[in-house]
Formats: C-alpha cells, structure tokens, sequence
C-alpha cells in the first residue's frame, strides 16, 4: 500500500494477457514503472536445428509452424530462400498466388491484433466485433487452402494450390464485405474515448529510437520510420502492385508512435491488402504455378544444390529473414529465422519505461509480439532479477504446501 | 538512390576491406523487377570499421540479425543489413561474413555502434560457444540445464546428445 | 450432483508451452461470436486457482516444463486436463529437438485429447462434449459404487 | 462510441451469430444425447460447413497402396510409418499435422484427405490408428 | 418474542429473495452483453450454476496468506452486502429494520463489501491481488465523494419543503420523491445527482470501465486471484448482491414510486404490482448504466478513472447541488 | 452519603494524594508501589465514575471547599462567591466518566511495559487526572487557570518520560504551547477580574456587560484553549507530543486535550453564552472545525511514523466536535433540533474519539512494544503474529472511520445528519473526510498488519496480557457505544449537550 515501496512484478509467462509465455519483469513504485525487462526463450522449440534433419519439402510444413499466425510467410520466406539458393525462377502466376495467399494472411492477423489490443484493455465487446469479422477471412483461407490457420499451400518453385476462376466470386464477395466493415473498425476504433485514454501517448517508441534498435513493420512505421519490405525489396508479386509503407500521418496528419499509431497503421494495412488482393486478382497472369510439380525431382535436384540463399519478406508484424545453406545433402546445412518479433522485443524496454503498469499489457501488444520464433534473449538487471528470484521462492513454498494437501486428498 | 549506385559506392568505400565480393540479382513479377542481394566476407579485425563504414552510406544501416554457421573448421558469422531502405524496390541486402577460427572464436561486439545487435550476438554467443568482447555478461535464453551444450555446433558441443524424440520418448542416436 | 454442476460451468485456464500459437488462437476463436463457448459457462479465467479445466498447447519447452506442473498443482479439485493440438498431443512436427520435454501427458495426467493442427474452435467444443462425457460417466461410477 | 452503442443495440436484437454446435446450451446428459442420435431419434445441430478439399484426418487405401514410401519420406511430423509385420503404412493422427503432403506426393491416390475434423478422445491412440480398409 | 421471531424470519426472506435475485440479474446481464456481443451467450440461470460448483471445489488457502483474515473477508463481504436489503426498501416493500437505519447506514454498509474485498486481498500476499486492492480502495475513495454529495443533497432539499420530516429515512425519501420537491433549475439539478450517481455505478460493482481491481489482462484477476472454491463463490456472491442493491438504492432516491398506487389494487396484487414494477425499474438502471455501459466501453486506468470522478462527476454532483439550490433562491 | 457528598473534593483529593504517596514510595519498596498504584487507581476511578453517576440522576452538584454545608456558595453577607467553588454539571461529569475510562485503561496497559522502579511515572499519571478532573468540575476561572497548569506541567513531564533527544524536543515545544496558552489565560482571567472583580464563571455570566476588553478575553480564552486542544492552526505540537509519548499516556493527553475542549466549551457556552454577538465565535469555532478536519487528515495521509499518522488524525478528529458543538453554539438554544443533534453528535464524538484514539494510540504502542519499529515501511504482515491486537486495531480504525457498528459511526451519523441543514457543504465535507479517514487506515492496516511477513519481524510476539486487556476494554466500549448508541446519548450525552446549552441552569446552580 506504501507508494514508495518499490516492487517488482513479473509478467507472464503464464499470465492472460499473454497468450504466450513471455516474461516481463517490471519493476514498480507505486503503479508507475521505474524500469522493464523481459526474458524469452519459453518457446524456443530448436525449430532451426530440427530443420537440419529434414529436407526441404518437410521444412516448409516446419517453417509454418514457427508461428501459427504468420504461416505463409515463414514458409514462403523459407520457399525463395532455397530458391535463391537453388536459382530457381518461380512462375509469375505463382508469384502473384502466394501475393494473395499473404495479404489474406495480413488482414486476418491485423484483425486478430486489434481485437487482442481491445481484449488487453478490457474491451471484450471489440474483441467480439472484430474475431467475428475475422472469421470471413478464415472462411475465404479454409475455402482457399483447406484449412482455417495452417495454410500449406507453398512449394518450393510456387504453390501447391491454384485459385480457379470459380473461386474468385467468393474473394470478391469478401472484398466487398471488407470495405464496409472497415468503415465501421474506423469509427469504432478511431471515435472511441475510452480507447483514446488508454492509448495515445502511451508507450511512445521515437523515430530514433525505433531506428537504434532496428524495430520493423508496423512498429517501426507508426515510429515514422517508412520501411516495409513489400516497398523496398522486390519479391513475389508486390514490386509490380508498388506498395507504399503506410505511416500514420496519412490518417492523422502527425506521428507520435505510441500505442494508437501503431492501431492505426494496421487499421490502414487492413485497407492496403484488401486493395493489394482486387489488383492481384485483376492482373493474375495464366501460367503454370509449379516450378518443378514432381516433387521427387524437386527433392532430388535441391540434394545437387550447394549454395547459400536469404530472403526477406513482410510479414503482419515485418521484416522476415531467413537465411539458410545447403551442401549436396537433402537436409539443410543451416538454417536461422529471424522473426520481426525478435527486432522488435528491445523497443518495449523504452516503451515501458515510465508508463503505468495498468499500461503494461496494451504496451506490449502493441508490437503484436509473436514470440513463437522470437524466443531469443534475456534482458534483465540485476535488481529484477533478485526479485523474481524471491517471488518464485514464494511460489515454490505455495506449490509445496499445496502437493501436500493433495497428497493428503489422495489418502483420503 | 539507386541500388545499382548504391552497390557502386559500397564497392569504392569497402574496396581495401573486403573480399569475395559478389552480387546475386533476382527477378520478380511481371515487370521483372529486380532485388539484390549483396555478398562480401570481411576479416575479423576490420569487422567494426567496416560497420562504421556503412553509416556512411546509409544513416542507419538497418542491421537485421546476424546468422551463423559452424563450417568444420570455422565458424562463420553473416551479419545482414538492409541499405537503401525506405526507397521503393531499390533495397539492398547486405551480408558481411566473418569467420572465425574454431579454436579461438573470438570478435568484437557491434552494440556499441547498433544497440539493436544484442539480442543477436547474445543468440551467437550462446548458440556458437563463441566469445564476444565488449558484449555484456548474462546467459541468454536458453536454460541453465543446457549450459556448455551450444546446439548449432556440429561437433561434440553440439545439442545432439540431449535432444530426444518425443513420439517415442527415446534419446536421437549420435549423427 | 457436484459433478454435474461442474459440467455446465467449467472454467478454463490457458497456458501454452512453446506452441505455434496456431492451436491458442483457435482457443480464443471457440470463444467468440461464431463459436461461442461461453454458452456452456466456460469462461476463460485468469488465474489457475479459479480454473476447472487447464486447456494446454504446445509440446512443452524446458523452460515450461516447471511452470506448467505448477499451474496444474494450483487448481483446486476436481480438475480436467485438455490438450488441444497434436504438438501437445505427441509431439506432432516438432518431434524430436533438444529443448523439448513433451508431450504434454509424459508431465501431467491428460483427460482429452483434442487433435489438429490446430483443430477448428468446433472440435475444441467438441473436446468440451467429451469432457461432458468423461463427467457423467465419472458421475455413475461414484453411483454404482455407493 | 455512440456508433458502437448502436451497433450493439442493434445486435441484441438481431440472432446471434453463433453456430449452435453441438446443441445450444450444456444438454441434461450428453451420453444420452449421442445415444438417441445414434438411433436417429434426436438430432443436434452440425458443425459449419467444411468447404471441398478441406484437409481433414487422412483415409488410407491399402489396396491401392504400391507400398513405395515416398508419403513417409516427405511428411513432416513422421505421423506415417511404415509397419513391416503387416506390411502397410501407418498412421498416426495425433501426429499428422493435416497438410496433405503426403496425399500429394503419392503416385497412386492411395491416401486421401476427409473432411472429418472432430477428432478428440481420451486416449489419443486409441480409434485413431489408421489403417482403416476402405470400407 | 414474537415480533422477533417475525423479524427474524422476514430477514430470512428478503435476504434469500435478494441473493436468488441478484445472482438472476447478474446471469440476465451476462445473457445481454453476450447478445449485444452476437452470441448466444450462457443460460440465465448460469451464475447459480457456478456458485453451486464453486462449492464443490476444493478451497486453496496460500500457505504464506494470513489464513483468519483471507478466509473471513469473503464472509463479512456477502453479510454485508445482505444487510443492506434489511435497511432498504426492497422488491415494492418498505425497510424491515427502518427504525434502526438510514440512508447514511446504508451509505457506509456499500462501504464495507469492497473493503473485505481489498483486505481480503492484501491478506493473500501474493503481489497481484495487493496491487488490486490499492486500486480498489483509490476507486473507494473517489466515488464515495460523489456519493455523499447526492445523499446530502437530498437531505437538503428535503429540509426546504417537509423541515419536519426526517430526511435521511427512506419513509421521508419514499413519501416525496425528488421530483416533485423541485422545478425547471431544480429538476435539471436532480437530473445531474442522477446521472453522477449512475455514472458510480460500474466502479461500485467493479464492472467495466472500471473493474480496474480485477482487471484480467492486467492483474491476472487481482484481487481475486488467490481465492477459490467456497471463497470464490461468497465474493462473486458478494459482487451480484452489491449490484442489485446499488441499483435498488437509486430506485429508492429517485424512483420511489409504487404502481398499486396509481393502480388501486387489492392488497395482495399490490404487492406482486409493486414487485414487478420494482424488477422493472432496476433492471432498467441496471441496463442503462452497468450492462450497456461495460459492453462499450474499455477499461480505464486507476489514476484515470479517479481523475474522473473526483473532478468530472463530482462537479457535476455539485453542480447537482447547486442548482437545487438555485431553485430554492428562484422559489423563494 | 456524606463521602458521596464530599466526593467532588475528593475527586481532587484522591488524586493529589496518591500522586504523592506513589512519589514517595519510588523511596520505600517497589512492593508497596505496586500497592498504592492500583488501590490508589481504583479510588480515583470509583470517585469519579461516582460523582458522575450522582450527577446524572439527581442533577448539578455545587460544592463549595470550606463552607459549613458544601452547597453554601456564598459566604454569608457576600454577594460574590469568594470561596473555591466546584460545579459538578452533566457536562462536567461527562468529562469525568471519559477521563476515568481512558485513564484506567492507560493505568492497566502501563502495567506491562513501565518496570517497576518507576514510581514517578505513576505519579504523574495521578497529577494529570488531578488537572483532568479539576478542569471538569471548577466553577472558577482562576482555578481552571491552576488545573490547566497542573495538567500541562504533569503532560510535559510524562511526554519527556523515556528521555530521548525527541522526547525532550516534542515536551520542550509542547511546554512553550502550554506556558503561552496559560499566559493567554491568565491574562484574560485578570482582565475579567479587574473589572468584575471577581472569578466564579456562573457569577461572573450574570453580570458580564460584553465590554470591549471582555470580548478581548473572550478571544483569549478561545483561541488559547483551541490552541491547547490542538486544533488548526495551533495543532503543530500534537504529532510531536503525541507520537514521542509513550502510548498509554498519549492515550491519557488525548483526554487533556477534550479537557481543553471542555474548558473552551465551557467558557463559550456557560460564561459568554449570552454574548449577542456569540454567532461570530461560532462561526470561528466551525471554521477552526472544518479545517482542522481537512488539514489534519491530509496530513495524516503521507505519514510514515504510526503514531504521527495518528496524531494528525487526533488533530482531524477534533475538527468534528468543534464542527458539531460549534454549531450548537450558532443556535444557542435548546429548541432547534438540528442544533441540539448537532451539538450531541459533537459532544458524544468527544467520548468516542477518546475511546478509539485511545484504543488506536495503544495498539501502535502494542506494535512498538512488539516490533521496536514505527515506521509503516518497515512494518508487515503483523496480523499473522499479533492476531488480537489486529482485531483491536480493527475496531478503532472502523470507529475512527466512522463505519458502523462503532460509536465512531454513530456521532459522525448526527453531524452529517444535522450539519446539512445550516449549510449541505458542511456535511458533505465531514463525510470526505471521513472517507479519507478510511483511507488512511486502510493504509495503515494494510502495510503493518497485511502484506508478506517480513524476516525482521519473524520473532514478534503478541504483548503482555493487561495491554491486550486495556485494549479490550476500550474496544468493548467502542463497541457497545455503537450498537447502543441511543442509551449512551439519552442517559449522558444529552444531559451534557442540555447543561451546555442552558447557560441559566448553570447560573443558577450557585443558588
Ligand atoms: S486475446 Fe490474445 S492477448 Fe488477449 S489474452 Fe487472449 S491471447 Fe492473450
Ligand atoms: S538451427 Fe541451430 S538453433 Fe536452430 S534449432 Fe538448429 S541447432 Fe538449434
Ligand atoms: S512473425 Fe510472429 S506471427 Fe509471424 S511467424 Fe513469426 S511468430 Fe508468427
Ligand atoms: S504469436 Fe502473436 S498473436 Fe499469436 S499468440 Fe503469440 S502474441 Fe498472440
Ligand atoms: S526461436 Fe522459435 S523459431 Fe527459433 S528455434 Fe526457437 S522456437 Fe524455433
Ligand atoms: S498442434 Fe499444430 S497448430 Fe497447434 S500449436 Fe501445435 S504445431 Fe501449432
Ligand atoms: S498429412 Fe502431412 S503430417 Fe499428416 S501424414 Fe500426411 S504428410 Fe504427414
Ligand atoms: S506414397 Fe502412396 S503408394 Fe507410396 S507408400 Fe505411401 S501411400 Fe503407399
């Protein structure tokens, strides 16, 4: 109760306002947050060291699972990657495919974070709106892929499922539900008090800031840093379309790069794929979409293969790489992903620094981390550490108590 | 800028500093757009100038991470940057790849220059078993039960004797 | 009688042990509008002390192991454990790597399994229906043996 | 705000976009339920609709099969083996991870995807093991 | 003897009537956001169903908790969140304990709920739930200012037109409602107490926007965290009882009126009128202020939240006041 | 009946001997001490419990030293009371039962944790309740001048009883208040008597013109009273005095204080209560009301000390007597009701407050005695170890807060609900205070009783058996004042609140 009793509380790694194990060490005076730091590594599965054991058609399915989320571009990052590295040129019909198959991808992720960002301030009835608008995405993925989340459909040298002409109609219809339902998001989120308390100048990242400690995607752009992957560095499809990195001065008119830009600029992203998807199925060449279909050749050239290949690509929350090398054998030789989550972590430090620990959880959504593949570091002073350690004595005193009533249930 | 031009003015002010210096273009979409991608190897001990180098060129060079590669003998350590970003299809992606003796891994930290780095060298330091000076103390992410296993070595350090396979609850044989 | 009020308000603690989040973010999916688990009085709570079910995801990292048995020992009884996604199931593509202890039934005692990867929210709601089931037949044991 | 307000007013009054699978609220005895199902005297509501080619749990063609292993060779989460003693391919479903590589790689349709997704059980080997013949 | 066997057994009845109530208003309000949130949402009946089975389950006790006081809190808050029916007009009828208890009992009773709750919390030790009792007792604080300021303006005002009448009984409250004691200025100045009394509402109850106490995301629960079982049960009890009596409160101030007045019935369909009209006008304050409200709105900060009703919605209180005050100069 | 009759001296008596026998024992035997103390606490009590219950059933007692018949006030042929006169009103025995409540209580808990040699504590423990009952009972200006030095100078030393650097600092500055207040005193009772030539308060009321240097006294006597019962803005000796005291004799200098309170009552409403131009004191007295209570809670609220933290809120606490009698004084008759419910409500807080400050004020002795540490940050987690006193401290936060079912809840319950009347901001105020009243106990509680234990504090152990019971007795009366507040009121509060406010009745009770 004492406002100056400085105590430190560490968030996560089970904790609801994560969904996954993240921990963040915060230490407070009061509710306001003297200083944060945060340890990761409770995901780390060893993702790249299982894809030395496994060939490349394998990996892909692999690499979809570095991130439930984002499971088109991991693999599609993995696919030009090993194309790179095997010089292989996909067909432009593939090109554009695997276009739409990440920008469905974008929206269903952007929609997701901003009912999550509603969740962490409480606004369920938000959370409600948008997972249900969200589920028209997901129908038209299903309807596309065969599955709701886990798409599958890359294939190094293109995708393993073509969009038919029959299937356009239900895009569209999609597209068209889209563009009225972002009218409402944008009234709803942009007009809303409560949500404006909570979230403007809170968790402010500044442009320099967000450039020191190499933040990307959406991050880095509501800081005002105009870089976006799909912008600057031709792949797929997206050099053709000329994307622009959206900021949030083309809404607002300024950037403060706190918690309500970085609402913004996905809210406008959400927009920027429907109109990326119509220019696709509208410019989508005819061709084959398969570089090589038999996937026993496909298997057998990539063991010829000695090279190095990287790619970058946009993901929902930004730059993507995967660098990888293979040497004459069917696995890899190495293999490193680097999520925009695992860039993007450092920026929450600054982030939290003085904001109230009510803010905590909006702030570090705000980054809409994904730490599946992010799972990297330990950032934590000395301090917080001997806190934590004291905490966690207390919890083990509690588990151990607690086994001992339930051995005493059992007996009777 | 141009990313040709670009690559021109990296190759003149990097000249006396690197080597193996090659360009891979590729091509996308319709219009064939191009992308490039940049490959040099810098020696250990120019690592950090050429780095400073770089802020030359670009404001802030964009360090994305850093990868590594246990090779036999050596280790290799790729840092990437992007350069020329924020200008519409004219990005380029660098790699500067330094390689370390497997006896004596040891180079020099970047942070200093790029605070942005630390999640990557303590990720090298911890995955490699190499040393980085200048980069601050603490065990990463992994948890103290691994220590002295560093999985992306290939050789007896590595993470193979450890790792198991889940379906049948049986240790992986030695590959 | 108890278990049956226990059926019809089971309340749901979440913790995921180095999942792809594919299988978390169709656990909240099951909750919303479309699905709408709620209108079985689950609720997702947000402390394991006040949870009925611990719904698990993912194939349980070393750093989770502990934290995982930890949760599992704070739940009052009776509790049900569900797992949801075959990388908490077995393992599924993560199977074999270093830094794995899964899956999720080697460390604690698992009642339902929910496979996919990830399952759609309905066949989440589906492994709510066999817990229903585990419940009742749970509930005529207790009758034949009194 | 006073748009949201509408919107959820409105919404209250509007039916509820829930699927009400399997059947609306918690029923008196789901054991029950099943049984009269199964006898097709009550009925509970289905799940939503799964579009063609859905990826469902893998339905197996011994027949079929020309036993050549390459659907072992590509599948990401060793969910098929191959079981000498029977000589045929074995699957695990609480293995697979649904991506149909392998029904893609097989050179005689021997493997096929469902559209079966309500798989859950308490003991995940049981009833799960395929090969199951073609009926 | 008889009289207090009388009173004993007409407690029993009020309070079982409002405990069965309350809980059937809070599973009405779950079933309403949810439909407003386009789902079907729970039964009902659904919080009797979790109360019954919080009873069943196991009741943790942290073992570094200071046991007496973790477990008594819960007990002390239901109690006294019942007592308030025995000294509030309740379902159409007057106070059973009305000789014993006025306004600023009942005023100070409100007061006592949320305080178990917070020490209750703080008996817990763990670092969550203290963080979320602080929060509680800032939020305590800064409605109770509003609060007093409506109740005295009452009193106030019924001092200028009934100076016998004791002001602070709900008999005087219910004799002569508000409204008709004022005019123009003066019903605008009672408009204003009702809407700042409304506007008291959620934070009373810990429902959104201000369930800052126990907000989830942030505080995994807060002042709830270490509870379960039987525990759970008594306060989530507690929190239900509380809502219904706040709202039957601003029934009492400002809706006093009984139908069978108008209506003229016999005695005993009076009563069943009158417990009707009841239901019908707190579910009504129960809807505008708590269900549509927590359903749009996101949760506030402590700090914000205080600001807001310390500032905003105590001016407005007091401009509540002043206008009624104003009327009177106007009138005189 | 004639030791009854006499009772009024030897409420002075008993007192001023034991103070003496109890000094000289300090010489013979600890074994003698720890006889005299107890029987020599025990007559003293059962005096004044007594006395006051004489009082209340059969009305003012007048008692005259030296005359043939104790009810003689006038010496024969003299039209001035020459002698030393004693008034014994309702209100006067009012004082008398509070002080002897308390003072028992701080008798027993002494008990515990004075050792045995010090026999001069005791003895000035006496002389305090010399002044105390003194002050309650003197119908004369210069004796209510002697008793009012009594009681500082027995104050000051027992405030500088554990000698320490503070101690000395906090009796040094409380010494300074008091020899100012006195000399404020003293010359306003010089005044009156260079021009009435006289100093019996019921006299000199028959005959008071309300001159222009009378009104001078007046403001002397007021604002060095107010200034002795530490109210706003004199109060800046209060924390010191009362947080560097030991705790039994804080609790014993919070009823000096209501003795202070009663003096200034008293010499507003039974010496000036006839001034036309009263209302104006009034309005002083509401006002020094209403800001003590603000300014004494908001200090209160960022202490750390435990006893400071109280002492501010004594300051507050004073605030709403002033407020409640202050308003009765407004009115000045018996015939508004709002005035006379106003004035109960102040008159019964002065019982209550001394009752739960001086429950509170042992408790955080308790923890001091326990802990050795005043500092809240230090303190946590005490309610594991120290369940009774946890519950004690629980009654006097809950009364001081005025929740109900305490005493503290029922007289707060009669200012708010007479207060509005005269003016809706007076009611809402004392009602915010109050709510920051809560507050900061909640603060309190919460950080030394709740909370994780701390290693520091893993040997605490609940205090000796006569603290708890001094403990307990108070939060008895707490409690049974709360639950039955309508019996206290009619049999002792209302009586005190009457003999107030009719200033005749007090007149003529000198016949
Ligand atoms: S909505 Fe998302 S962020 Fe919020 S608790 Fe659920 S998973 Fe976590
Ligand atoms: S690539 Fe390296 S770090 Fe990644 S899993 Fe393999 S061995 Fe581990
Ligand atoms: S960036 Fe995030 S969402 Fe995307 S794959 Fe990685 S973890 Fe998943
Ligand atoms: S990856 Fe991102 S969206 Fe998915 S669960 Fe994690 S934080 Fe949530
Ligand atoms: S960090 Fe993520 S992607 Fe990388 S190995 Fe660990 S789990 Fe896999
Ligand atoms: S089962 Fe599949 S989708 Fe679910 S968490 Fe595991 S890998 Fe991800
Ligand atoms: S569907 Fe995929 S995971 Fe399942 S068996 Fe086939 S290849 Fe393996
Ligand atoms: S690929 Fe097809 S044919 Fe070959 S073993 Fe597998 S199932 Fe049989």
């Amino acid at each position: 109760m004492n406002k100056s009793k400085k105590c430190s509380i560490s968030i996560g790694p089970i904790h609801p306002a994560l969904k996954e194990p993240i921990q963040i060490e915060v230490l407070v005076e009061g509710e306001r947050v003297k200083d944060a730091s945060f340890s990761l590594g409770h995901v780390h599965r060893g993702i790249e060291w299982m894809g030395l054991r496994r060939n490349p058609i394998q990996i892909i399915y692999l690499a979809e699972r570095v991130c439930g989320i984002c499971n088109i571009s991991h693999p599609l990052a993995f696919c030009i990657a090993v194309e790179n590295a095997a010089n292989i040129r996909v067909p432009e019909r593939a090109e554009y495919l695997r276009t739409i198959y990440a920008e469905l991808e974008r929206i269903h992720s952007h929609l997701l974070f901003l009912g999550v960002a509603a969740h962490e301030l409480g606004f369920d009835s938000i959370l409600h709106y948008i997972w249900l608008i969200r589920e028209k995405v997901l129908d038209v993925i299903e309807y596309l892929t065969g599955n709701r989340i886990t798409k599958a459909v890359l294939m190094i040298g293109g995708v393993r499922r073509d969009i038919s002409k029959k299937q356009i109609p239900k895009i569209k219809e999609m597209l068209a539900y889209y563009k009225k339902a972002y009218e409402k998001l944008c009234e709803i989120l942009l007009d809303d008090p409560t949500i404006k308390l909570r979230t403007r100048d809170i968790g402010v990242l500044s442009k320099e800031e967000a450039l020191k400690l190499c933040a990307v995607g959406p991050t880095a752009r509501a800081s005002g840093v105009k870089k976006d992957t799909r912008q600057d560095f031709p792949y797929a499809a997206y050099a053709d379309l000329d994307v622009e990195a959206i900021t949030p001065d083309v809404l607002l008119g300024e950037i403060r790069g706190d918690v309500f830009d970085r609402i913004i600029v996905r809210l406008l992203e959400i927009k920027q794929s429907l109109e990326l998807i119509e220019k696709c199925i509208k410019e989508l060449p005819e061709g084959p979409t398969l570089y090589e279909p038999v996937l026993q050749k496909l298997l057998v050239d990539l063991k010829k293969v000695d090279n190095e290949g990287i790619a970058l690509v946009e993901a929902p929350r930004g730059e993507l790489i995967h660098y990888l090398r293979m040497q004459n054998s069917e696995t890899l030789f190495a293999w490193k992903i680097r999520a925009p989550t695992y860039a993007n972590m450092h920026t929450i430090v600054p982030m939290l620094k003085d904001s109230e620990l009510a803010d905590v959880p909006i702030i570090v959504a705000s980054i809409d981390p994904c730490l599946s593949c992010a799972n990297r570091a330990v950032l934590a002073d000395k301090e917080a550490i001997i806190a934590q350690e004291k905490i966690h004595e207390l919890c083990v005193k509690k588990t151990l108590k607690i086994k001992e009533r339930l051995k005493r249930w059992e007996h009777v | 800028m141009q990313a040709t031009e670009l690559i021109e003015k990296l190759k003149e002010t990097l000249a006396k500093d690197i080597s193996d210096f090659r360009i891979v273009t590729t091509e996308h979409g319709l219009k064939k757009n191009r992308a490039y991608r940049v490959w040099a190897e810098v020696s250990n001990k120019k690592l950090k100038d050429v780095v400073k180098k770089l802020f030359s060129l670009q404001e802030y060079p964009h360090f994305s991470v850093s990868s590594g590669v246990d090779t036999g003998q050596n280790i290799e350590i790729l840092l990437h940057f992007t350069l020329n970003y924020a200008a519409p299809k004219e990005q380029v992606l660098l790699t500067l790849r330094v390689k370390l003796p497997k006896k004596r891994p040891v180079m020099e930290t970047i942070t200093d220059l790029i605070p942005g780095a630390l999640i990557s060298e303590k990720e090298k330091r911890e995955f490699l078993g190499i040393e980085i000076k200048g980069l601050a103390p603490g065990r990463a992410f992994l948890d103290d039960s691994l220590a002295g296993v560093f999985p992306w070595r290939k050789d007896k350090k590595g993470a193979n004797k450890i790792a198991k396979n889940l379906h049948t609850g049986e240790r992986i044989e030695q590959k | 009688m108890g278990l049956d009020a226990l059926k019809r308000s089971l309340w749901v603690f979440h913790i995921n042990t180095g999942s792809c989040n594919g299988c978390d973010i169709e656990i909240i999916a099951a909750l919303t509008p479309r699905y709408d688990a709620e209108r079985f009085g689950v609720k997702l709570v947000g402390s394991p002390r006040h949870a009925d079910v611990l719904l698990v995801t993912g194939p349980v990292t070393r750093k989770m192991k502990e934290r995982l048995i930890r949760a599992y020992e704070q739940m009052p009884e009776p509790k049900i454990v569900v797992v949801v996604g075959n990388c908490g199931s077995t393992g599924g593509v993560f199977y074999e790597s270093y830094n794995l202890e899964g899956p999720i039934d080697k460390i604690i005692p698992v009642d339902i399994y929910v496979p996919g990867c990830p399952p759609r929210p309905e066949a989440i709601i589906h492994g709510l229906a066999k817990a229903w089931e585990k419940l009742e037949g749970m509930k005529k044991c207790k009758q034949q043996n009194l | 705000m006073l748009s949201f307000v509408k919107q959820l007013v409105k919404q209250l009054f509007k039916k509820p976009s829930t699927n009400p699978f399997p059947c609306k609220h918690v029923p008196k005895s789901f054991t029950h339920l099943m049984e009269e199902v199964e006898k097709g005297k009550a009925k509970i509501n289905k799940p939503i609709k799964t579009p063609p080619r859905f990826r469902g749990r893998l339905i197996y063609h011994e027949d079929k099969c020309i036993r050549c292993k390459q659907c072992i060779r590509v599948c990401p989460a060793k969910a098929l083996e191959f079981d000498e003693k029977n000589n045929r391919i074995k699957h695990y479903v609480s293995r697979c991870t649904f991506c149909g590589q392998c029904v893609d790689i097989c050179p005689v349709k021997a493997l096929e995807q469902s559209d079966e997704f309500l798989l859950a059980d308490y003991n995940k080997d049981a009833g799960f093991l395929i090969p199951e013949k073609k009926q | 003897m008889f009289n207090i066997l009388h009173v004993a057994a007409h407690s029993i009845f009020i309070i079982t009537l409002a405990l069965l109530l309350s809980l059937l208003f809070n599973g009405l309000e779950r079933k309403l956001i949810a439909r407003m949130q386009a789902r079907i949402g729970p039964p009902i009946i659904q919080p009797f169903l979790d109360i019954k089975k919080l009873f069943i389950k196991e009741n943790i006790v942290p073992a570094n908790s200071i046991k007496w006081l973790f477990n008594a809190m819960p007990l002390v808050a239901l109690a006294s969140a019942l007592l308030l029916f025995l000294y509030m007009p309740f379902a159409g009828m007057p106070p059973l304990l009305q000789a014993h208890g006025d306004l600023i009992l009942v005023l100070y009773l409100f007061i006592i709920p949320p305080l178990a709750l917070a020490i209750g919390a703080f008996a817990s030790a763990s670092p969550y739930a203290s963080i979320g009792a602080q929060r509680e007792i800032v939020l305590m604080m800064s409605y109770e200012f509003v609060l007093s300021v409506v109740v005295i303006a009452f009193a106030w005002l019924l001092s200028f037109s009934h100076a016998g009448a004791y002001a602070f009984s709900f008999d005087t409250l219910t004799a002569y409602p508000i409204w008709n004691l004022v005019d123009g200025i003066g019903k605008l100045g009672v408009a204003l107490l009702l809407v700042s009394a409304l506007a008291v509402f959620p934070a009373k109850v810990a429902k959104l926007p201000a369930d800052i106490s126990e907000a989830k995301t942030e505080i995994a629960e807060g002042v709830l965290v270490e509870y379960s079982g039987r525990n759970l049960a008594l306060l989530l009890m507690a929190q239900a009882v509380q809502a219904l009596a706040f709202a039957s409160l601003i029934v009492a101030l400002f809706f006093p009126w009984n139908i069978s007045a108008f209506l003229a019935l016999p005695s005993i369909f009076a009563l069943i009128a009158d417990f009707i009209f009841f239901l019908v006008k707190t579910f009504a304050i129960m809807f505008a202020s708590l269900i549509l409200v927590s359903a749009a709105t996101a949760r506030l900060k402590v700090d914000q939240a205080a600001r807001i009703y310390i500032y905003y919605v105590f001016l407005l209180a007091l401009f509540g006041l002043a206008f009624i005050g104003l009327d009177r100069l106007l009138v005189m | 009946m004639s030791l009854l009759q006499h009772s009024v001296a030897l409420l002075i008596a008993f007192p001023l001997a034991f103070a003496f026998l109890t000094a000289i024992t300090e010489k013979l035997s600890a074994k003698v001490k720890n006889i005299v103390v107890p029987v020599g606490m025990l007559s003293v009590v059962c005096t004044a419990f007594l006395t006051s219950v004489d009082v209340f059933a059969n009305g003012t007692k007048v008692y005259t030293m030296g005359a043939e018949l104790p009810s003689i006030t006038m010496p024969a042929k003299l039209a001035i009371p020459i002698r030393i006169v004693f008034i014994v009103d309702a209100f006067s025995a009012f004082m008398l039962l509070l002080s002897s409540i308390v003072a028992t209580a701080a008798f027993l808990y002494s008990a515990s944790f004075i050792r045995e040699a010090q026999a001069k504590y005791y003895s000035l423990l006496f002389l305090m309740l010399a002044g105390m009952f003194g002050l309650a009972c003197t119908a004369d200006l210069f004796n209510l001048f002697v008793f009012l030095e009594v009681l500082s100078i027995s104050s000051a030393a027992l405030i500088a009883f554990f000698v320490d650097f503070k101690a000395s600092e906090a009796s040094y500055k409380y010494l300074i208040v008091s020899s100012l207040a006195s000399l404020m005193v003293l010359l306003a009772v010089g005044i009156l008597y260079a021009q009435y030539d006289m100093l019996n308060i019921a006299a000199l009321a028959k005959v008071l013109r309300f001159s222009f240097v009378d009104i001078i006294a007046l403001a002397l006597l007021v604002s060095a009273l107010a200034m002795k019962a530490g109210s706003v803005p004199m109060h800046f000796w209060v924390p010191d005095a009362y947080s560097r005291a030991p705790a039994a004799i804080t609790a014993t200098l919070v009823v000096a204080s209501q003795s202070c309170l009663y003096a200034l009552f008293r010499v507003s409403f039974s010496l000036f209560g006839a001034f036309p131009l009263i209302h104006i004191i009034a309005y002083a007295i509401i006002l020094l009301g209403i800001l003590s209570m603000f300014i004494g809670v908001t200090m209160a609220l960022p202490q750390k000390d435990i006893k400071r933290l109280m002492a501010y809120h004594a300051i507050s606490q004073t605030g709403y007597m002033l407020l409640g009698v202050g308003i009765g004084l407004l009115v000045g008759n018996t015939a508004n009701i709002y005035a006379l419910k106003a004035m109960e409500g102040g008159i019964f807080h002065i019982i209550n407050h001394a009752l739960y400050k001086g429950l509170l004020f042992l408790t955080a002795g308790a923890i001091i005695y326990s802990t050795g540490k005043r500092n809240l940050d230090e303190l946590s987690g005490l309610a594991r170890r120290m369940p009774a006193t946890t519950i004690f401290f629980i009654t006097g936060a809950a009364a001081i807060a005025g929740l109900p079912p305490t005493n503290g809840f029922a007289s707060k319950l009669l200012i708010y609900e007479s207060s509005y009347i005269f003016n809706p901001l007076f009611s809402i105020i004392a009602m915010i205070v109050s709510i920051l009243t809560l507050v900061s106990f909640v603060k309190v509680f919460c950080s030394a009783f709740l909370g994780p234990e701390l290693k520091a504090l893993s040997n605490v152990k609940e205090v000796p058996k006569p603290m708890l019971f001094a403990m307990g007795m108070l939060s008895f009366f707490i409690i049974i004042f709360g639950l039955f507040p309508d019996i206290v009121l009619n049999t002792i509060v209302e009586p005190a609140a009457m003999a107030l406010l009719n200033q005749k009745a007090y007149i003529g009770a000198l016949g």
